[in-house]
């Protein structure tokens, strides 16, 4: 078959199949001596399978105890030889050696399972790796690309130039440099003008309205009337500074009734 | 077809031709300016025909089409030194096992070959472009799936998986389902409700059938 | 010629469609088993007159045959695609000052600017075609100075460079008022290498002032 030369390291056994002349023998020295290569053979499946196409009937028709009798024999020879087994090709031998005797045996002392479905596993498991070895074969001898038929060796190739169309508007470039002129220009740094009472008016103030009455008068009331939140709050404040200050001065004197509670001033007579 | 071929024929015939790779239907159309796909399949349908019997050969690889010579010239054209990878034994059995069984595992094709898979025999496939890590398993372990790809199909000049020399027969046979499933059947699992443990017993007693069972 | 090309010309077209190179009458001679020479010649020119229709063409150059795409398809081996893309806003930025300040050099938009410029925006524009290089300015370093094209004119449909709004106008249209919404899709811009980092400076600052704040 033609697809043996691409088959690398494969024993000559196809051939071989035709005139069985023992063990896996891809040919014999001129003394006639059966040589061995193990290094062949893929496991004791490879070798079961082997034997069993020896058989020259279908996979399904092979005899399992001549089988197993050949591949004992196989191994005997591989001893004699002092061949050195793989630990796989002996434990299948004994398992066959087992699977053998079970046969052997009156059908009534059987163990379960059954060496007759051990067989019949064995047997298909052979079918299986069979076919798809014939399947490889047909694979291999079909018309390959690169050996049967040849594409073209250095086509042109298709190309595809992308270019690209830019868009941009008008109204985008005017407005982008105006952007660039108000993010670049110098900026001018004002601190706007914020509404606050200063403590010196503060004072003032305080003073005066204090001088007006000899009342209590809450601190509220010394703010000026409808002023904003803003001027309101920092007039609060400078209030209560100016009142603090009266107070130290002892010119006036603070009173509150509870914590939070409204705070009064009242002038301290001279 | 007649021997002055319409436009679109030429354009497909050139594209491919020019083409370094082997281009699907919609690739074609695409590159046609947006030709439509029906007139394009058409269009490969009677050029296919017109080379049918000349020395190169229109053909259609997993869904991909693509020129070749003729197989009938192979003695013609078969190099020196040939190009193609050099495969070994198992090599070759582990393809066919993948292109037969797709997805598998490795623990799947070890079972039907009763050998340990070595470490580069898969590497090499994949590294021919002609099998991919398709995935993962759903079960316990969650094993890595191996399929074939277009570029075996193109290597091995299939149209398609269904072209695999003898699937058919093999499907129908039941050489392409698990022992497990194979003896079942055989035996015919409904009178057998021992099935399962005789199986895992056999499992026991035959060591590369362990494998198989961590397959199933 | 007939549909069914006979043997020598299959061979021939096979051997031309898988060679590396041009073939020599002699060459093909020798390489189809020594057919003769005049054989080989008659089987070209019978050859030749098929394909001279179809897609692809059988040529011969300077004594050597082989197979090319037919000329007046070569349209379909190159296309082109043409994809509108919107110029950026730096890009935008980079073209307002050229035509607002032409010409100038990179460092002199870049001062305008404020930020750094990418190489790739200059390219950009020249690639529209509404930038182009207008000499070098006579200073030390000698600088490129850019200018805008007639074609920049005719895109935004500009008689001269003088329809563009003046400063003032721009001032009274309030494209001079700061646009915060400007400015921040400024600051999140790649080409503005300074403006990313500042914002990123300021947001590490932020959380900062926070706690300040807090503790007063």
């Amino acid at each position: 078959m033609s697809e043996d030369a691409l088959i690398l390291g494969q024993p000559d056994t196809a051939q071989a199949g035709d005139d069985w002349q023992g063990i896996a023998a891809p040919g014999t020295t001129d003394q006639g001596a059966l040589y061995l290569a193990l290094d062949g053979w893929e496991g004791p499946l490879d070798v079961l399978l082997d034997l069993a196409r020896r058989q020259k009937v279908d996979l399904r028709q092979i005899s399992i105890l001549a089988l197993v009798d050949q591949y004992l024999g196989f191994l005997d020879r591989a001893k004699e030889l002092k061949l050195e087994l793989a630990a796989d090709y002996l434990v299948m031998a004994a398992w066959l050696a087992y699977l053998k005797s079970a046969m052997l045996l009156p059908k009534e002392e059987q163990e379960d399972p059954s060496p007759e479905e051990l067989a019949l596993r064995l047997q298909l498991r052979l079918q299986r790796l069979g076919a798809m070895r014939e399947a490889a074969a047909r694979l291999m001898a079909r018309d390959r690309l690169g050996r049967d038929v040849f594409v073209r060796p250095s086509p042109e190739g298709l190309r595809i130039d992308r270019t690209t169309q830019w868009k941009c508007e008008w109204f985008d470039v005017v407005q982008a440099y105006g952007q660039v002129k108000a993010r670049t220009a110098p900026a001018v740094h004002m601190v706007r003008d914020r509404p606050v009472m200063t403590l010196d008016s503060a004072l003032d103030r305080v003073s005066a309205m204090l001088g007006v009455t000899l009342d209590w008068i809450a601190l509220e009331d010394f703010l000026p009337p409808h002023a904003e939140p803003q001027l309101r709050r920092s007039a609060m404040a400078s209030s209560f500074v100016a009142a603090l200050e009266l107070a130290r001065l002892g010119k006036a004197e603070m009173a509150q009734e509870e914590i939070f509670g409204p705070l009064r001033l009242r002038r301290i007579r001279a | 077809m007649s021997e002055t071929p319409d436009d679109l024929h030429r354009a497909i015939e050139a594209t491919l031709f020019a083409s370094e790779e082997p281009m699907t239907v919609d690739a074609l159309a695409t590159h046609l300016g947006g030709a439509a796909a029906g007139d394009v399949r058409e269009g490969l349908r009677v050029l296919a025909g017109h080379y049918e019997k000349r020395g190169i050969s229109l053909v259609e690889r997993a869904g991909r089409w693509h020129f070749q010579t003729a197989p009938d010239l192979a003695h013609i054209l078969r190099r020196e030194q040939e190009q193609v990878r050099r495969l070994s034994r198992a090599g070759t059995e582990v393809l066919a096992i993948i292109a037969y069984h797709e997805p598998v595992s490795r623990a799947e094709i070890e079972a039907i070959r009763g050998v340990q898979t070595a470490k580069g025999t898969l590497d090499v496939l994949m590294e021919a472009g002609w099998v991919r890590a398709a995935g993962r398993r759903e079960v316990p372990g969650r094993p890595v799936i191996y399929a074939t790809t277009p570029d075996f199909l193109a290597h091995f000049g299939l149209a398609s998986r269904r072209d695999l020399p003898g699937i058919d027969e093999l499907r129908a046979s039941g050489l392409l389902d698990p022992v497990d499933d194979a003896y079942d059947a055989l035996t015919g699992e409904a009178d057998d409700p021992d099935a399962t443990s005789d199986s895992v017993t056999s499992g026991e007693l035959a060591p590369n059938d362990e494998q198989a069972d961590d397959a199933l």
